[in-house]
């Protein structure tokens, strides 16, 4: 594979000088990993190709997780919108998303153009962020967050925006939101990453970013006609179900994958993301006994994936007692949120991604900051709870700035695109449906 | 010749079928409607908000008869689809004025059975 | 007694609803039908094929009423349903001869409220 | 005024619609039944438990038309739905005593069509 | 990783204690192999998560299994029960399932607390059950069999029981039978697995366990209304496929993943569980073409789970060709049981859960006794057809005790449940549906 | 596992003899492998093991996709067909078809019998196929190949094929059309292979081959009742959607699989793949934009499984960006065929078998003789791009042998099984839908 080596090299330079403003250390230890030329292990690729099908098997399960709950007039708009996102961002990443992410850092605020197209980026393992699995296998990984996050947002204007309109904000928003945001927390080089963030496996990058989009989007939007007294129940809860419990399938690859290898830090991963989602689960079903005498399959499903959500971001440094923990909060405080706060707010945030993603997120990022202990990962650190109250500070600063950033850009897009093209479906296509108007399709047929 | 309607709780289809075969009324066309009545039923919560509006599942029968099988029909649903609370449903009468039946193109009384 | 049937647009089941209430009429059976009308709907189109015969989906309400009711049903339904734009639907009067009410037996005019 | 309901075999409503549509009736509405009759279906299987009551699925039309298309909806069904087969339906003809059509809020023999 | 090391070691000690009275080869093997300190192995550790993954995500396969066949108003009450056991047990099983199954040995009746919470739980190998994972990925494995076992038995009394009951019942019965079973069988020291009973992925533990409990749960709760010839078809045949669509790919981590490792013995297992599944689905449908002269889609369903169910406690000791004979002989008696038998007996297991898990499984248990052989697995042993007919005896004997355990238990604990709180739905409950009744929910809307 | 050892020894003779033929270089080869005792890398057996599962998968999904496009009364018989290939086709491949396929080569034409009912495929690895993991892994991966290409047939004839018909086609397509081609292009001694014919993961043994016999399938059963303008839309456009979804994830298995190892191979065929598809989705998307206005949901997953098919011979061989090209070029093909050419020919291939296998796989084959470089893959090929022309014509040979042989095959077959007992299922039961006539069963109930 001479060529591909070549290519490799090619751009290994420019990484390298810039590692020189890394201090001598790191410089050593990737040059070293450089010189003996990381071998691939094949337990760690297997695990990590395993782990990239897994999570982009969480935007079809998102797509049923979300199209259960619209209206049967609206179910093929959120599929569609879900798929045309695994299509569309997939190519923006190969061409130029993954550069802007990962490539050689410019200044800690995003990656040059250097491997655009993927030049340089071979089968040959790159040290600087995974020693022990192909290049591409990393590339690839990472790209399946960079197609669910975006698609994460549709719950929040579900059933009302524009199909074209859709489109445009969506490769918008990864480009000018998400890719930096991914450089500046994961990126090496990334400011936040130099300030010492954890962020296991994206509670900024991915779900406060997208939590965020989802509110901005949900007010610019504007309500639903007719909510929220007259806006039809779930269509489909079953397909609900389905897709949480491929999500939370799919999770074990989200959180355990970002391990980059298959070892006792992946299954530290795996163990915590399984225990706060359960422990989510049950706490919101609790809820809903006590308030309303039943639980629901609608309520154990969400706190489901709170818990989810929460745990991302400390999945590779907490204990799994702590997990149960994280659960609790989780559901709790997306509760409030996508319940109480909602309501008062009266804001229409169809199907909670900003209660649910957005709280969920900021949650998991400052518990981080809380429950974080190099116990479960020596190259983690300490959290407040293990006498180290600076991780907090740090989670809290990274949060902020993460929850503004996304909320300004995220306002601007929208706004540009909704003068350019109009973001909101007229009347007639929300009161006709989605389906029809968009993309003239029925999902089902009445007579046989 | 009359077309009655009923109005029915769904776990009584079985029953009521049961009671018209009885009275050798075999031919009914049923289907799923919604019915909005005095029974008010258990209110649908999501993400613990109640729905409005409570539109219950019912089961509607149409069944034409000769009028001498009126009140036997009429009878016969009662006696199937009674269990005494609200939302048992109603029976409609309404006139036939004419029965074609498709296949031989008979019409009137004999088409109906 | 008057059985009213009436075939709206599916988004104005809750405004038709709604104004029903207001004239006190509680009691309605609904069902989801397709119609062939003067509405030429949006085409189907699967694999670029356009699906031929334009069924669309629509909502039929039945109600039955005492005749003093029957002004005030269809004022209620139209004022409901109008929006002003091909398709709004139609409203169908027909004769009511009986109605019974399964619960307690009663019939005729005190059993249709 | 009449109003014309049909029901009739699954497979046979795009033929009844063509030949409708030859008769210049445009306006039509469909909906899915249940039918028992005299048509014996195939009984269902579920490990190994046959079901009773055969409520075969049927298609029913129901059409409002003036006195004068009366004779020809009906010979426009019988000629699409007929397979000769049992089975093959029945069509109910029922008095109609006023139509509205909500756009405009027409009423009468103007409405209908 | 020190403290997590240091943890481990403090409650190896009492281990090591017991051990003693294990005699010195059992002992020697595991200290040796403690010395060692056994590294993690990259393939096997991804294969055991991954297999994780696929266990969980047959709870959501069963649930739509079942939910298709029931009706329309009872399809949420079912995925809420097994959404709720996979919070619950979950829980329960970091608490103190896990320990209590496979924590240091009280007298081959059960595990000791030491590991409550997971105490001691590190993510160093643990040799005594796998040498090659981190302990932790061997205990979340573990968990997933937890979780589905209870689940199971929901088949059987589907569609009528109160959901409060079925938690507190679901909750007992994992922790008083389950448990107890598992560590008989699988925790070192266990009697049955003294005995040298092969159960190499759970045929007693799993399916025997759960069917008794369900024929015990419907008798206990007795007929659903209507029962036999007025209960509505299944509602949804599709989900009901895609439940076993997703069963039959979850199984292959099921058994597969119980070799606790990537390599031949995974392999064998992998190979025999999908050629007795295919068998099994092929004479279930051959058996109806010739009884009713039509195959019947649910038929072929159940019965590729029925051969799924009887290569369970098999699938490590068995040939291709003799996992093709297990597989023909699921369906015969599986079939025998969930048509004839029901039908003669009365008794309404909803979805024949005993039918299929409890016959399934005593025939899997007894084929292992028949076909095993060390060839395929020489830590195994030979069965009768390989001349020794021991093993066939021993069979036997963990088959009855287990039969008679979890019947009794079974029962006693619904008695108990229903005497404090009522476990059937009233018939109201029951003719309205469990959903609206039980959850303020609709599975699927009328209206657009 | 002594005798698993002796057995294998004992059929690697005749290999032995076989390799004599090859000549002295491949027989050191082998030899050498077979001396050194190839030892079970457990990274590469748990993503072969993995990958295997994910095949499987693709059946039932493929079960979802069809039928999600067939009408209501149809949907449990194309479920049915497909379930029942699983159980088929597996059974066939343990007793006769495996070896067929892969036994030791009789004259480049076919394998012979020697390892019938999978005596003598063992737990060793068979270094002439795969000499990392064991044989038995290799076998079982390649049986869900052999299972999905019948499957994908049911696209063609779907809603008028008389199941019993069905069954017995399926068999005899296996069996003389399958196992013969499998043996030619992958087998040792193949023809094909010995030709240089670049085949990484079936575009022309499955797809190809199937989508011929899809066509022939179309024409010899000619069109539904009603077609083209009376037949009813598709009943459940979300199923379609999720068994899209499911189709995309199993591919990982089905392309990156077929590098039989964890490695750097497998990861860039993971990575085109995923390419290929996402950028195959787009195209087609924006072919229906621009000709309608509006993209459909139908559309955008029939791009998706073009693109899928289409990379699937050249996974191996082709850089990301290449992947793009191909993935295009198989929207832009396969729209023409199922959408242009079929309604100008008047053929009824109900799902299009044809339009997306048939002439997705003939694009794959020839791209793959246009992009291969041996940069990707040293033990592969330059394609035509790389200024190897000579490859391109091998792949045009082979494509047409593959076209010729699977039409006139089938076509023969298709006869021969209408002759004896009809093949197309009589008007009334067309009418009535093939649920019930053919199951005795309804897919959904219409009360509850
Ligand atoms: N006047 C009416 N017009 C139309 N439908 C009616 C009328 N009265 C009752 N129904 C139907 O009958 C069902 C049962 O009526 P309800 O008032 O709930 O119980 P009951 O008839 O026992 O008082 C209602 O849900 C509605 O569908
Ligand atoms: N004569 C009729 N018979 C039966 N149904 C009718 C008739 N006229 C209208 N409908 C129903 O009413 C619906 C609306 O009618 P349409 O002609 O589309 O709008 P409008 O009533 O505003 O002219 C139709 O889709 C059909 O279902
Ligand atoms: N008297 C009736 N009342 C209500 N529905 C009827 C009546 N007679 C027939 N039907 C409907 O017509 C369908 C066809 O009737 P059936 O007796 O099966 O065939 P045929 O009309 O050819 O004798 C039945 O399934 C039922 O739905």
């Amino acid at each position: 594979m001479e060529t591909t080596v070549g290519k490799a090299r090619s751009s290994i330079f420019p990484l390298i000088f810039f590692l020189i403003f890394l201090g001598i250390t790191a410089l050593a230890t990737v040059v070293a990993a450089a010189d003996e030329a990381p071998k691939v292990d094949t337990g760690d690729t297997a695990w990590v190709l395993m782990a990239s099908a897994l999570v982009l098997l969480m935007t079809p399960a998102l797509a049923f997780f979300y199209g259960g709950l619209v209206r049967r007039k609206n179910v093929l708009s959120v599929l569609m919108q879900c798929f045309l996102i695994m299509c569309l961002i997939s190519i923006q990443w190969v061409l130029f998303g993954y550069t802007l992410s990962f490539g050689p850092d410019i200044g800690g605020w995003i990656g040059g153009l250097d491997w655009f197209g993927l030049k340089g980026v071979g089968l040959e393992p790159f040290a600087g962020y995974a020693g022990t699995i192909p290049h591409q296998a990393f590339m690839i990984f990472q790209m399946m967050f960079a197609i669910i996050t975006p698609a994460l947002i549709i719950g929040a204007f579900a059933e009302r925006m524009k199909f074209a309109a859709f489109a445009v904000f969506a490769l918008l928003w990864a480009t000018l939101v998400y890719d930096p945001v991914c450089h500046w927390v994961w990126g090496i080089g990334g400011f936040m990453r130099n300030w010492g963030a954890l962020d296991f496996a994206g509670g900024t990058v991915v779900h406060i970013n997208a939590g965020m989009a989802a509110l901005v989007a949900a007010i610019v939007l504007g309500k639903r006609i007719g909510y929220p007294d007259n806006v039809a129940p779930p269509h489909n809860l079953p397909f609900a179900v389905l897709g949480a419990g491929l999500l939370w399938f799919g999770w074990f690859g989200f959180n355990a994958g970002s391990a980059l290898g298959a070892g006792s830090l992946a299954t530290s991963a795996f163990v915590v993301t399984h225990i706060a989602s359960a422990a989510a689960g049950l706490t919101w079903s609790l809820i809903e006994w006590m308030r309303h005498g039943r639980p629901t399959v609608l309520g154990i499903i969400t706190g489901a994936v709170a818990g989810l959500v929460a745990i991302t971001p400390a999945s590779g440094f907490v204990t799994p007692v702590s997990a149960i923990w994280i659960g609790i909060g989780a559901s709790v405080l997306c509760y409030l949120a996508a319940v109480i706060l909602k309501a008062k707010l009266g804001y229409d945030d169809t199907l909670d991604a900003f209660g649910v993603h957005g709280v969920g997120g900021i949650w998991g990022a400052i518990a981080t900051g809380l429950f974080a202990t190099k116990t479960v990962n020596a190259a983690g650190a300490d959290g407040l709870f293990y006498g180290n109250p600076a991780q907090l500070w740090i989670q809290v600063k990274v949060t902020l700035v993460t929850v503004v950033w996304a909320f300004v850009m995220s306002f601007v897009l929208l706004k540009i695109v909704n003068a350019i093209m109009g973001a909101r479906a007229s009347e007639h296509e929300e009161r006709v449906g989605l389906d029809l108007t968009g993309h003239s399709e029925s999902a089902y047929t009445v007579l046989d | 010749m009359k077309y009655i309607i009923a109005i029915i709780q769904p776990d009584r289809v079985q029953d009521v079928l049961a009671k018209l075969e009885e009275k050798e009324i075999h031919l009914v066309t049923v289907s799923q409607v919604l019915g909005r009545g005095r029974q008010k039923g258990i209110a649908e919560v999501y993400r613990s908000h109640k729905e409005p509006g409570n539109l219950l599942k019912k089961v509607k029968l149409e069944i034409a008869v000769n009028q001498e099988f009126v009140a036997a029909t009429i009878e016969a649903i009662t006696s199937g689809a009674r269990s005494g609370q609200i939302g048992d449903g109603k029976i409609f009468v309404l006139d036939l004025a004419e029965v074609v039946r498709i296949r031989p193109g008979e019409t009137g009384g004999v088409a109906i059975g």
